[in-house]
């Protein structure tokens, strides 16, 4: 590894935890503008991240300590999960600490935490909100693990850096798998990113919120680092989906051109996905929580199809 | 048997396939028998067929244990056991009518069928029986198939001790004059056996009467897992 | 005088456990030397034999005879890599589990401390000569010693009727298995009955014989290792247990049916059919999957980690028929990934869930309770308990950096690298199998959220839970060990596939070491980097790095004040513990969604119901389609036969009549 | 030679003796005592026998009338160790009947003479050379248990002993015209001095004797000896039996009688396979052998008598044995002689700890019988080790020879093995229920007001667990030996 290398990891890592919040607020302004309501500033994230972060912390009498480092916990988890993404340059020092499926198990870690400090107060919609979230996560995590599969299969690797690789630089060829792959992608992110139908970020109507009701008791600084995670969260999910599925432009080296030539079209790109992430949630209303499995066994099956045309079609014997 | 064959067999040979035949009909009688004494009656003549059978066997062959045995049959098959019978039922007074499980007729015709079977089965060791006495063993298997079911259809103690004697009979029979006799020692040992089963019997059935007030065997069907 | 070698010290090491046990039976009422003595000197054997075994994985097997044992057949031992490894496996868990078992032991509980320590310590012992075993009668006999002296420690409460149920059922499903074992290595016995290892290595049988010998074997240490549908004595067996017999039993007892079956498909038989493997593969998926689903709607803490120990041995079980099914088609390099994973994941399993049900152990001293609708918020209470736990929760859940994750991690990969099978359907099945695993990984996570939260987080259930202690010294130390071996297990995955490594290449003629070690201690690469690669110690050191960074750089740039309120909760005013989700509750989404594999029973109050009471019953279906049946049968043939038994003497006399004619006029000669 | 004469007289002449003295002296106090007594020196006299035999090797005494050879002489000494045990055992047992009021003293006399006759009876089977006195022998020891039986002379017990007494008097009877028929057919090879009945001679001609008369005869053999085994569908008088005489008859009736019958149906085994040159004999044996097996396993279920159960197991093991026999064979004849052996040892243990069990709980009812482990925890584990034993549970010698006989089973006779598979299961679960419930749970039984005479019950179990680990050498080739003499 080079020193390029570590810069283009770094660059990633300080690229994401600046841009997330900026992603969401865009996407929040698509939305605004697409149902036309008046739409918030495109920074408004960034204010609310600061407000709560100068505001003071009020924590229920019976949190324990383990509610406390919850969002420490995830925050690290996401940073983490969004250095590892090839988003700028598929040479990155991180990349063979953690493949496709160590992203999966990142993620997966970071959910389970999030669910155990919403059941730690012990208020009824606390659990209620962990409840939901590990029945969401136990569906989409295998089909986001068959989406990897897939990919991986493709490219005979489960190194993100090498997926990303082969499809981008290999010589260009179709992938009718990935179609399939691609969609199942969609919907297992907008469950992961609690986004409609699955769950609505911006509502507080108990009966229907997942996500919500587990952070419902946070506050404050803690409470800004849960948001600021979550946008993380989206940010990497969106990276991944666009490395995976549209991959051009992001280089195989770490030169600053290179790099910088990459950042742009990542932006783009990165503007062109949350319009469209915008564009989805707009047109779609949100599902019972009981329909979530159908949703997402949807999913899954679309991947284990896309594995299996894969096969079909594309291994050779 | 052919009469040729039966020419060739000499005279003591007949009389002892006669005592064989009286041995059989002795045992449809008793299969038939309702009376328990007219039972101790054909017991005891069946000990005389037997002790004459073993007498003549033992003239013919002049074997001097065989006069033994000969003897103690008399003793013991024609006087000993009989008087125990007959003094077991005066102390206990039971001259009732023989209920049989399974009614004569039907009794008659299995004894007969059983009478067939004994002789198939000894068919081939008739066929090689060096001794002059062929019939004989197969004769002795069909009286004890008949006491065998004599015992099985008979529904009293008394009864089905008597079948069991008349058995033990049987079995002396083949072992006298189809075989020879067996060694001395041996005839002594069975001989005490049936002595003392007998005595023990005899205790026996005071104890019944006193536990169940009658000798009917079909009290006695308490201990059972169906 | 013979020269003395590694297996005479791991054989005198086990003889220590069997010393301790009499001399604890020797002074029956002596606590403190029981408790404080014995049980701390098994667990250092322990650790002497983890290390012996340690040595003795590298080096090439040894073979000892002893003088007992039948005339013809005195008892052989072997130690070779595999019961190396299983051994260590014994000695390193056992440590903990006795260490703790020392702290654990109360007076005038169960059976008297002078037997259970006997019984405790023959457990050990036994099982430590399963793996040593070189010949059928000696592995029947120390087989079977198992059995009994864990069935004595299960029932060790005998005076509740449904303990001894347990027990009844788990011996009798043990016994059974045993018979199917036994006539095994009659099918595999060399002629003229040789019943030596060596003698099966060598006798290859024919035909049908070597499938016979495999399902018969397959049959016996499944019903020991609880695989469907042998499983039903695990959920009754393990809650019944004290807790440190329930976590030897789940970790390592279970483990010894995986050597044996290891032992049996891949050393014993050579000829490996492909189907065998399928076979494995499926019976495993399907217990992994029906535990998973149990362990997600169970009530009781200790039955649901049973369930859960099912799913592990599920998952083991997969990484076996896969192995199979590799080195049947000749690829010892695949073979060996698929086999250490599996036993990668035994040794994780035995880690994580003695840690778990030991710590089941505590919160049942301190509560005195097992049902989870009773519990709650003990993190308060019990801190040192609490966050050990949360290490096995983590650990069982197949997270990273924790072992449990690597394990499955390696499974994942030796499924991905299917393709080149000669085998159409292989190749697109086992991909969709992983996806499997994959929701079986999940769906464990749902299910240990679910343990971790109700026990430990929220508001205590009951009042009596505010007088819970926390774990004990000595406790604590087991506890301590134990988790500390989930996370180096997790961190340091190459040392463990290097030691691994004479394993696989006796099994199945391939190793990973070559591959693994070149990348350094930190990155574990099974193939090549560019295939796959892990760094746990990256993983964790990064997030160990984050962490703090951030809390110093909030607390740093903002000093906002910290202040205790009541919950929020959206402003609901009326905040009682009994609001929170009970087990019920939490696992309904899953009853709601696998309801067609479940036998549901329980009511629903209406909601007019001025009393409304609740109640839900998620019940084994496997009862009702295989056990009740079976029993039905047997109570049938019962009633049959018994009719035989009219006691009428004529009856009977024409029984013999009817024999002695039947024997007569048939034909002979 | 007449060493060993002497000691086969003081084997036969003790217990006969002892018998008489007993029936002329067994109200005193010391009748236990000297019943002990002369079963402890029947036991030595036993002892030095077996050493003489196995340094010296088969011999016949008596001008060939008694016959030992490793195969019986085995026979022997577990005999009068097992008769000396149960008499150790039916001291303090005795007591407590008699404390109870169950038994007069003059019923104490016949039963201390009668134990001593009937001890007789089946040493002299044992060890005869003569299938006549054989024969007579048997009849002998069947009248003697017969009073043994009734001695508590209870409707149950009149009951259990008439039905003994006919089915096994009529069976013996079928089992004389059986040696009738072998005399018939030696007599013609051996001439009427030759001793055609003395089983040495016989052993020598076996091939010259007339295979249709000996297939025959052994029908005859079988059937009446089978009797006195148990074997399925003769066995009916054999739980009856069991669960009402005193239990240190139980224990030598399922110990020792069992044995001796099986040993007779063994010995006509050899001489008929010897004979026709087929392996008729075996396949009969084989065939009883395994619906012996399985029968009495479904019994097991339904006893409510702990007696009846454990007679009714009797049956099921005579039938594995049986089994054994009939597959023939080193190592099955191996496994059958071992597993006689092991079963007397662990039955007679398990009726010893039943009779202290149900004189503590007043009862032989399973289900009033509970907790004994609480109560008398020495009664109650030995139960429950006797029972696990009993069901074949390692280390106890019992598996071992279950796991020869099953091993050989699978080689040889593949379509048996699912049957005894079976059978084995459903007796666990059936026998192995109840005993739990006995042993385990809450108590209802008293503590016993004499103490209990374990000694016996521990003596056999250590025996049984020392064979399931180590069988001894001298033993071992002891065992090979008579296998070898059945072939």
């Amino acid at each position: 590894m080079n020193v390029y290398a570590l810069f283009a990891q770094l660059l990633e890592l300080v690229i994401a935890l600046l841009l997330a919040p900026l992603l969401t607020g865009w996407v929040n302004q698509c939305r605004a503008w697409l149902q036309n309501r008046s739409a918030p500033p495109l920074l408004q994230t960034y204010y609310t991240l600061s407000k709560l972060f100068h505001k003071d912390v009020l924590i229920a009498h019976n949190a324990s300590s383990l509610f406390r480092a919850a969002p420490y916990i995830i925050f690290a988890c996401m940073a983490l999960a969004s250095a590892i993404v090839p988003t700028l340059s598929t040479e990155l020092i991180f990349a063979p600490a953690a493949d496709a499926i160590a992203l999966v198990g990142l993620f997966a870690l970071a959910r389970v935490f999030i669910a155990l400090a919403g059941m730690d107060v012990g208020t009824s919609f606390g659990s209620m909100g962990s409840r939901r979230e590990m029945l969401v996560g136990f569906l989409a995590e295998p089909a986001l693990l068959m989406v990897f599969f897939t990919a991986s299969l493709i490219s005979q690797s489960t190194s993100l850096s090498t997926i990303v690789d082969t499809l981008a630089h290999s010589e260009f060829a179709i992938y009718p798998s990935l179609a399939f792959a691609g969609v199942a992608f969609t919907m297992v992110s907008l469950a992961e990113n609690a986004r409609v139908p699955i769950d609505n970020p911006t509502t507080h109507l108990e009966l229907t919120m997942i996500h919500e009701a587990m952070i419902l008791e946070y506050s404050g600084r803690h409470l800004a680092l849960i948001e600021w995670a979550s946008s993380l969260k989206l940010f990497a999910y969106s990276c991944l989906g666009l490395a995976l599925f549209f991959p051009f432009g992001i280089p195989a080296t770490a030169e600053p051109a290179a790099l910088s030539f990459a950042l742009v079209i990542l932006v783009v790109k990165l503007a062109m996905g949350g319009a469209a992430l915008a564009l989805i949630e707009t047109l779609n209303a949100k599902l019972r929580i009981f329909r979530a499995p159908e949703f997402l066994g949807t999913a899954f099956l679309l991947a284990v199809l896309a594995m299996l045309v894969h096969l079909l079609l594309e291994a050779g014997p | 048997m052919s009469t040729a064959l039966l020419h060739t067999v000499p005279l003591s040979g007949q009389v002892i396939n006669l005592c064989a035949a009286l041995m059989l009909l002795l045992g449809f009688a008793m299969l038939a028998q309702r009376r328990v004494l007219s039972l101790i009656n054909l017991f005891m003549l069946q000990g005389v067929v037997l002790f004459a059978s073993t007498l003549i066997v033992a003239l013919t062959t002049k074997q001097s244990h065989l006069l033994y045995s000969a003897g103690l049959t008399l003793v013991l098959k024609v006087f000993a056991l009989p008087y125990i019978l007959h003094r077991l039922i005066r102390k206990l007074s039971v001259k009732w009518d023989v209920e049989t499980l399974l009614n004569i007729p039907t009794t008659m015709l299995v004894g007969i069928g059983l009478v067939v079977i004994a002789f198939n089965v000894a068919q081939p060791i008739s066929q090689l029986s060096g001794t002059i006495t062929r019939a004989t063993i197969g004769i002795a298997l069909a009286c004890v198939l008949l006491s065998f079911l004599m015992m099985i259809t008979r529904s009293k103690a008394v009864p089905q001790v008597i079948a069991f004697l008349a058995m033990e009979n049987a079995l002396f029979f083949a072992a006298t004059s189809a075989t020879y006799g067996m060694p001395m020692v041996v005839e002594l040992g069975i001989a005490l056996d049936v002595m003392v089963g007998m005595v023990i019997l005899g205790v026996f059935f005071f104890h019944i009467r006193q536990q169940f007030d009658s000798l009917d065997i079909r009290h006695m069907e308490r201990s059972k897992d169906a | 005088m013979r020269e003395w070698i590694l297996l005479d010290s791991i054989t005198m090491t086990a003889l220590g456990w069997l010393a301790i046990g009499v001399v604890g039976v020797a002074f029956p009422r002596r606590f403190t030397l029981i408790s404080r003595v014995l049980f701390p000197l098994g667990a250092a054997f322990g650790l002497v034999l983890a290390l012996l075994a340690l040595n003795a994985i590298g080096s090439d097997a040894q073979v000892r005879i002893l003088a007992l044992g039948l005339p013809d057949l005195p008892f052989h031992l072997r130690l070779d890599a595999l019961s190396a490894f299983f051994l260590f496996l014994l000695g390193v868990t056992g440590a903990g589990i006795s260490i703790y078992a020392a702290g654990y032991l109360r007076k005038g509980e169960g059976t008297a401390p002078g037997l259970h320590c006997l019984l405790y310590h023959l457990f050990l012992f036994s099982m430590a000569f399963v793996m040593l075993a070189d010949d059928g009668y000696a592995f029947m006999v120390a087989w079977e010693t198992m059995a009994l002296s864990s069935f004595f420690l299960v029932t060790s409460e005998h005076r509740h009727a449904e303990i001894r149920r347990a027990g009844y059922l788990y011996l009798l499903i043990a016994h059974i298995g045993a018979v199917g074992i036994l006539l095994s290595f009659g099918v595999m016995a060399g002629s003229a009955g040789d019943y030596t290892f060596d003698a099966m290595r060598d006798f290859s049988t024919l035909g049908n014989w070597p499938t016979i010998a495999f399902l018969l074997a397959l049959f016996g240490f499944g019903a020991k290792a609880g695989l469907l549908p042998l499983h039903v004595w695990l959920p009754e067996a393990h809650p019944a247990a004290p807790s440190p017999v329930s976590a030897m039993m789940s970790g390592v007892m279970l483990k010894t049916a995986i050597y044996g079956l290891l032992r049996v498909a891949f050393d014993l038989l050579h000829a490996q059919l492909w189907w065998w493997g399928v076979l494995l593969l499926v019976i495993g998926l399907g217990s992994a999957l029906f535990g998973v689903i149990f362990a997600a709607v169970q009530t009781d803490m200790k039955r649901l980690l049973a369930y859960s120990s099912i799913e592990n041995i599920g998952l083991i079980a997969v990484g076996c028929g896969l192995a199979l099914v590799f080195k049947s088609f000749l690829l010892p390099n695949l073979a060996a990934l698929a086999l250490t994973a599996t036993l990668y994941h035994c040794l994780n399993h035995a880690f994580f869930k003695s840690l778990l049900f030991l710590c089941t152990g505590s919160v049942l001293h301190a509560t005195g309770e097992r049902n989870l609708g009773k519990l709650g918020g003990l993190i308060h209470r019990m801190p040192w308990v609490a966050w050990l736990a949360l290490v096995g929760v983590l650990a069982s859940a197949g997270l990273p950096p924790l072992n449990g994750f690597v394990s499955e991690w390696l499974l994942l990969q030796s499924f991905l690298f299917t393709s080149g099978l000669p085998h159409g359907y292989l190749n697109m099945l086992l991909p969709v199998v992983a996806g499997a695993i994959a929701l079986i990984a999940a769906l464990a996570g749902f299910a240990m959220v679910k343990f971790f939260g109700i026990v430990f987080l929220g508001q205590p259930r009951e009042e009596k839970l505010s007088a819970a202690h926390d774990a004990g010294r000595l406790e604590r130390i087991g506890l301590l060990w134990l988790a500390a071996g989930c996370v180096l297990l997790g961190i340091l995955p190459n040392l463990v596939i290097t030691l691994l490594d004479p394993v696989t290449r006796q099994l199945v003629g391939g190793g990973l070491a070559a591959t693994a070690a070149s990348h350094g201690w930190w990155l574990l690469a099974p193939i090549s980097e560019d295939r796959a690669s892990y760094s746990p110690a990256i993983f964790l050191g990064s997030i160990a790095v984050f962490m703090p960074l951030v809390f110093w750089l909030v607390r740093r740039r903002f000093h906002g004040r910290l202040t205790r309120v009541a919950p929020w909760d959206c402003g609901f005013p009326l905040q009682t513990s009994r609001m929170q989700d009970t087990a019920e509750g939490f696992g309904q989404p899953i009853r709601r969604i696998f309801s067609p594999f479940l036998r549901r029973s329980g009511e629903h109050p209406s909601p007019f119901d001025v009393t409304p009471r609740y109640s839900s019953r998620v019940e084994d279906p496997f009862w009702y389609w295989l056990y009740l049946p079976i029993a039905r049968l047997v109570e049938y043939g019962t009633r049959l036969i018994a009719f035989l038994q009219q006691g009428r003497i004529a009856i009977y006399l024409l029984y013999s009549f009817i024999t002695l004619l039947v024997l007569l006029v048939v034909p002979r000669g | 030679m007449t060493e060993a004469t002497s000691m086969l007289a003081l084997v036969l002449a003790t217990p006969f003796v002892t018998g008489i003295v007993l029936a002329l002296f067994g109200h005193r106090r010391s009748a236990a005592d000297i019943n002990a007594a002369g079963s402890l020196l029947t036991l030595i006299a036993a002892a030095l026998l077996t050493a003489r035999v196995i340094s010296a090797g088969p011999m016949t005494l008596f001008d060939e009338q008694f016959f030992v050879d490793p195969l019986n002489v085995f026979l022997i000494a577990l005999t009068a160790l097992v008769g000396f045990t149960t008499s150790l055992f039916s001291r303090p047992y005795m007591r407590v009947e008699h404390d109870h009021g169950r038994l007069s003293v003059l019923r104490l006399r016949l039963y201390h003479s009668m134990f001593q006759m009937f001890m007789c009876t089946m040493l002299v089977a044992l060890s005869t050379n003569n299938l006549g006195i054989l024969w007579v022998a048997m009849e002998a020891a069947t009248l003697t248990t017969v009073l043994l039986v009734s001695l508590y002379r209870t409707p149950a017990s009149l009951e259990a002993a008439w039905k003994y007494f006919i089915l096994c008097g009529v069976g013996i009877a079928q089992a004389l015209f059986g040696t009738i028929l072998i005399y018939f057919a030696a007599e013609r090879v051996l001439g009427p001095e030759g001793g055609a009945l003395l089983w040495t001679h016989l052993d020598a001609v076996k091939s010259d004797l007339e295979p249709t008369v000996l297939s025959l005869a052994f029908i005859f053999l079988f059937v009446g000896y089978g009797t006195k085994t148990g074997l399925v569908p003769l066995h009916n008088w054999l739980a009856d039996a069991h669960a009402e005489g005193p239990t240190p008859v139980s224990a030598v009736l399922s110990g020792l009688l069992l044995n001796v019958a099986l040993y007779a149906i063994v010995r006509c085994k050899v001489l008929v396979d010897g004979a026709l040159g087929t392996h008729f004999a075996g396949n009969l044996m084989m065939a009883f052998g395994l619906l012996t097996v399985v029968v009495p396993a479904f019994y097991l279920s339904r006893q409510k008598d702990v007696k009846r159960l454990f007679g009714y197991s009797s049956i099921e093991h005579m039938g594995l044995i049986t089994f054994a026999f009939g597959m023939g064979g080193a190592v099955a004849n191996f496994a059958a002689l071992l597993h006689m052996t092991v079963h007397s040892l662990t039955k007679s243990a398990i009726f010893f700890a039943v009779g202290h069990a149900s004189q503590m709980a007043g009862t032989q009812i399973i289900d009033d019988i509970q907790g004994l482990i609480k109560r008398s925890p020495t009664i109650g584990w030995a139960l429950m080790l006797g029972s696990l034993a009993i069901l074949g549970m390692p280390p106890f010698g019992v598996f071992t020879s279950e796991f020869m006989i099953l091993t050989t089973a699978i080689k040889h006779y593949p379509w048996a093995t699912p049957i005894l598979l079976t059978a084995l299961g459903v007796a666990f679960a059936a026998m192995f229920g109840k005993v739990q419930g006995m042993v385990f749970g809450e108590p209802t039984v008293r503590p016993l007001e004499h103490n209990p005479a374990l000694l016996p019950v521990f003596v056999h179990l250590g025996l049984v667990l020392m064979l399931g680990l180590w069988i001894p050498p001298y033993l071992a080739d002891w065992y090979r030996q008579a296998a070898r003499l059945i072939g």
